[in-house]
């Protein structure tokens, strides 16, 4: 990697948990990614719009307060649609409304386009790892 | 223009045709209707004499949070809370669309709920649900119910659940525009929230007394008590400035037991000392403990050891509520099983604490000292922006960075401000911004800083402060490195 | 005749050839091979090693109790409590059977737990098991293992366990007969107990340093500190002059936590005050909380508050061992499940807490000088009834009442103490019986009940004792009235 | 009832849990029966020894430490060939090793002769109201 990886990073829908996203910007960025914060409470619009922009790699979408399931509905074929097909589409936190198994939510999101899901006790350092398998993975496909 | 002046009549009234034409069920809505209601209520279900009762008997009443879809189910919820988890007060939480006035997403929340038998909606969409829905509510259940919610613009909200019955309404138009919105400008919210202070106020007028309550937590993470008491005193100077006299200020644990227990007494003593005189001695002040508001241990036992510690806090400090957490926190809204056990471990404790007194040695006494010196600092820069006027001055105040609330989403909070725990785990001030903390005051939190650095080999930082953050949920209260 | 007197080689020697005929896994068991186990015992698996690097380093060890039928699900038990739970300890606890030697009743009930593929005994039957049976226990985990019990006459318990590998021996000739026994003369278990501590005292002459613990505790009902600090000490005096050298005080939680915090500090300051001297300085000493041992609520939310009280009480007078109890205490021996639940709500508590203070204005201090004065009242009529023996003295108290435990099954305990909570939830006495407590402490006593009379309008009787036995598992800390 | 009504109360087996035992005993004759208490550590040949010679109507065994299962098993058949067999048999406590559901435990100590089966927390008032409703029933068929 000569000039940094740039990922955008939002929470979606009217979801306004705003600690774990500076934690995330923080995150990536000291991991040498150029990232994109949209901050809370983004659309998808805004996401593709921002990724759109700024020839992003990968889409990191958060959402806390339990309406994930309603709101990442359609990112994916939105993507498409605006031609992003390679986008990378990563999404964690307390994804569905209850405690319900991890394997379960998993299953719902990748069901809707997602590469990867990752729960509220995530861990950021195996998150960034994977990141880095997928994009050189995607890298060699182009 | 913002300023801290009761909403005249005329411009309530105008103001009020707009908010109750914003969605179908609000069209028609009569005051008379409200207020009639209001006053069908046993006043074993008043939230305010329930509130003024714990005072007088030195009570701690509990309250859970809970909210789903569909009306019928929440009743159910709410009544077995009460029942089976022996809740003192209930809650109405309100769905997160709804907090955004987007009441088409909770209209398809609530039949995609339907479809699907279960809440896919995280609290009780009450607008679209209109007051003979909300009503419903208010009469199956025995205890006193609170709408709970983090919404900017409430107005139509509290139209609603006031005309149906609800007895207390929290929020307040600073903590519930920085915390909870992105771009609301902080002018909005407060004047929006005026409008509702000023209906309870209408309400007050009537000799209904609806209770009010700022919501103290804020961003739940590492807030330091000076800053959420100076945003409760304002939003209480405004909220009596509209009629209001049934208040509730509300701090969320630190998780240092000595100073959580000299917040929740200066708090209790600065609520005397700011809202009295301005509510022209009428004002019933109470206070509300939250428990632990950050990050919860995603395993369940350790879960309740959260629980039961703040429930130790509020057990010796003895605010007249508390809100309780669940053993589900980290992980979703809890089923109503988990909340329950809540509730009963929270009280376990209490009732165990309930004769046991503590005085540690005065340094709690030194600590509130401390935290109403660092309220008055910002509450004198507030209103010398505002020129004396605090609603002015709230405004001023957050642009300039002299009120900055950790963490927030609001793009109009400075966001300098930067907490840190400190050796014992008591909240400190690491960068204070454009906090305007005295020079003694901030030498304090720099010696007790720099205990930690020393005890750690580490400079105070960022990363201190991600590990902070994460602290709680890992098992610990400071942050140490690995 | 009882005396206070290490044992002779001879007098050991002939008893030991009895004792270990008295079941077949006993025949045969050398003490060289004893030996030649312990020593192949690595460093970190010494619990004797783990108790002074505690005191140390000023950490707290956490241990459950846990013990079933079969050695296969037994090792798995433990081997979950330390991976899953975290445990840094671990028991073995003893069947009731074994308990009372009725080795063939042991027997059938492993025969009885092979067949129901569950056990159906309430412990570990270690005799039964023998020497390689028990060494499988000690191998197959990484931390220190305990044997817990409750054994009047535990000599082939003891003769077997340490020659399997096991690193301490909870017990004591007083604390494991009064409270765990009905007809057993106390000069007969003292006399077996002397015989443990002198095969203690065996292997520490050869270098290996076995850990023992007196059962603090007792009956675990309303016990005043001072009762159990006595019986402690003189345990600690009796296993001192058969020459162990790693003796780890109890104390069973009380529930206010100034009386806990001051219980847990008296004990400890006693135990160098009277242990140390006679010990030629030698002794490690150390002390070990026990979380509520009355009985518990029955729902689980609820036990987790009383687990948890407990560690707070434990988080500020920091013992170097808890004893862990589980959401499932009222109802049954805990799953597995449950029992690491225990471990990983008191870990959370206790790491929350670890660096926060307590000084409770110097009521901590006066509370623990009175404990203080009180166990010299105790110790001082025992030392003169015994003529200057504490083995003498001890069975002459009982016999006089001048050592009592309240509401224990054993008929050579007078039964005339009654304990009472005071109105702050202080256990008080309020009939001394034949207790040799000074005018001034009783007035103290009294004085604190009559408070307790005047809030609740009731003179102290029994049913307010009653009360008190059921508040905690009824929610209370104090029995009011209903 | 002119002269009180015999009991015999006691904890079975090798079971040493005395707080219960002292309770109950207290509380029985606090509600006017004449209460022969054994202790702890009571075997079945003792209990029923002691019913023959006080002329007991009702065995009250307590169970506390786990063993139950095993300890009271046969003492429904002791009693009937001592002759009592009128015998009311009541249990109660922590009948069996680890948390069972209550129905599971009534089942199994109503299946080895137990007239009455309660947990460890039982209420002692509706307890007695069922000794005196079981009492006045057997004095009927006498
Ligand atoms: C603090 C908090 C709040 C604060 C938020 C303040 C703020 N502006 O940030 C306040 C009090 C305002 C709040 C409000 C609400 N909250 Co809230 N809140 C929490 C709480 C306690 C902690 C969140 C937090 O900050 N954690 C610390 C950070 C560091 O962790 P994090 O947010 O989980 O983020 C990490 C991971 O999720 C992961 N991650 C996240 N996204 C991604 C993406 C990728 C790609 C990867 C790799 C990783 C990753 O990495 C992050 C960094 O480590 C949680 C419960 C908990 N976790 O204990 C509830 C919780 C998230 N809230 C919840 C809810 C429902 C609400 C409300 C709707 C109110 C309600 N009904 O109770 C409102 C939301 C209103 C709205 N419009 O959004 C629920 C969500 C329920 C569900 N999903 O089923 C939770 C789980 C509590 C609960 N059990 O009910 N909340
Ligand atoms: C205090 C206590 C002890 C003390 C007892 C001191 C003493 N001499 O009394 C000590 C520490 C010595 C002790 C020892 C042991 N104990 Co213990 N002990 C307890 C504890 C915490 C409280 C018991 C108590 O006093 N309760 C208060 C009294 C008032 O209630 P109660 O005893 O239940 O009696 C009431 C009811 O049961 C009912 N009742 C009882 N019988 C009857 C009969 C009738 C007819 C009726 C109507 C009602 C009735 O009415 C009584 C009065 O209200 C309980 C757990 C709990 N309950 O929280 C464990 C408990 C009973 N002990 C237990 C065990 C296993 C033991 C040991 C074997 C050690 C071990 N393996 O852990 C040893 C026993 C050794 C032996 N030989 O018996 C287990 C039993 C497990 C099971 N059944 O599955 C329990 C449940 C703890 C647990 N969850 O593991 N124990």
């Amino acid at each position: 990697m000569n000039k940094p990886t740039t990922v955008v990073l939002g929470v979606i829908g009217a979801d306004c948990h705003s600690v774990g996203n500076k934690i995330l910007e923080m995150f990536f960025a000291d991991k040498g990614y150029h990232v994109v914060n949209l901050g809370v409470m983004v659309s998808q619009e805004e996401f593709i719009h921002a990724a759109l922009e700024t020839d992003a790699r990968a889409i990191l979408v958060s959402s806390l307060y339990g309406h994930g399931e309603i709101d990442c509905q359609g990112l994916r074929e939105g993507c498409r649609e605006a031609g992003l097909d390679d986008m990378l589409l990563y999404v964690g936190g307390n994804l569905v409304v209850g405690k319900t198994p991890f394997e379960t939510v998993e299953r719902k999101f990748k069901a809707m386009g997602f590469d990867r899901v990752f729960g509220p006790h995530a861990n950021l350092e195996e998150a960034v790892a994977l990141l880095e398998d997928d994009l050189r993975r995607h890298a060699k496909s182009d | 223009m913002t300023e801290n002046r009761c909403l005249s009549d005329d411009a309530f009234d105008t103001q009020r045709d707009a908010v109750l034409n914003t969605w179908p069920t609000g069209a028609g809505i009569r005051f008379e209707d409200g207020l009639a209601a209001q006053r069908d209520i046993p006043p074993d279900k008043s939230f305010a004499a329930a509130m003024k009762t714990a005072r007088e008997q030195n009570r701690i009443l509990l309250q859970p949070r809970a909210g789903v879809a569909l009306i019928e189910e929440h009743v159910k919820l709410l009544k077995y809370l009460e029942q089976e988890g022996g809740a003192d007060l209930l809650p109405t939480t309100i769905d997160a669309y709804t907090r955004q006035n987007r009441y088409e997403e909770a209209e398809r929340g609530i039949e995609r709920s339907r479809q699907a038998g279960t809440s896919l909606l995280n609290g009780f969409p009450a607008v679209n649900h209109g007051v003979a829905g909300c009503r419903q509510v208010v009469e199956a259940v025995a205890a006193p119910v609170q709408v709970r919610h983090g919404t900017p613009d409430a107005r139509l909200l509290a139209e609603i659940t006031l005309a149906a019955g609800f007895t207390s309404f929290e929020g307040g138009g600073i903590s519930y525009n920085i915390p909870y919105a992105k771009k609301v400008p902080l002018a909005q919210s407060i004047a929006a929230w005026q409008y509702v202070d000023r209906l309870v106020g209408r309400y007050e007028a009537h000799g209904v007394r609806i209770n009010r309550e700022p919501f103290g937590p804020l961003t739940g993470t590492l807030v330091p008590p000076f800053v959420s008491h100076a945003i409760g005193l304002i939003e209480g100077l405004l909220a009596i400035e509209q009629g209001v006299r049934s208040l509730t200020l509300g701090y969320g644990q630190a998780g240092n037991l000595t100073q959580d227990i000299a917040a929740l007494l200066s708090l209790k003593e600065l609520a005397d000392d700011y809202l009295l005189e301005p509510s022209g001695g009428e004002a019933e002040l109470t206070t509300v403990f939250h428990q632990w508001m950050g990050g919860f241990p995603e395993d369940e036992a350790k879960a309740f050891s959260v629980i039961c510690w703040g429930s130790v806090a509020a057990g010796f400090a003895r605010p007249q509520k508390i809100i309780v957490k669940t053993p589900h926190e980290a992980m979703g809204i809890p089923t109503r099983e988990a909340n329950a056990q809540g509730l009963k471990t929270t009280r376990q404790i209490l009732s165990m604490l309930a004769e046991q007194t503590l005085d540690d040695a005065g340094r709690i006494r030194r600590e509130a000292d401390l935290i109403k010196r660092e309220v008055a600092n910002l509450m004198k820069a507030v209103l010398a922006l505002g020129e004396g006027d605090v609603a002015r001055g709230a405004v001023a105040a957050f642009e300039a960075g002299v009120l900055d609330v950790p963490f927030a989403p609001s793009v109009h909070n400075a966001g300098k401000i930067i907490p840190i725990r400190d050796n014992e785990g008591f909240l400190r001030v690491f960068a204070k911004g454009a906090l305007p903390l005295d020079d003694e005051v901030m030498a304090y939190h720099r010696e007790r800083i720099r205990e930690r650095e020393e005890a750690e080999g580490r400079p105070a930082s960022f990363q201190m402060v991600t590990d902070d953050i994460y602290a709680i949920s890992k098992g610990k209260l400071i942050g140490r490195p690995r």
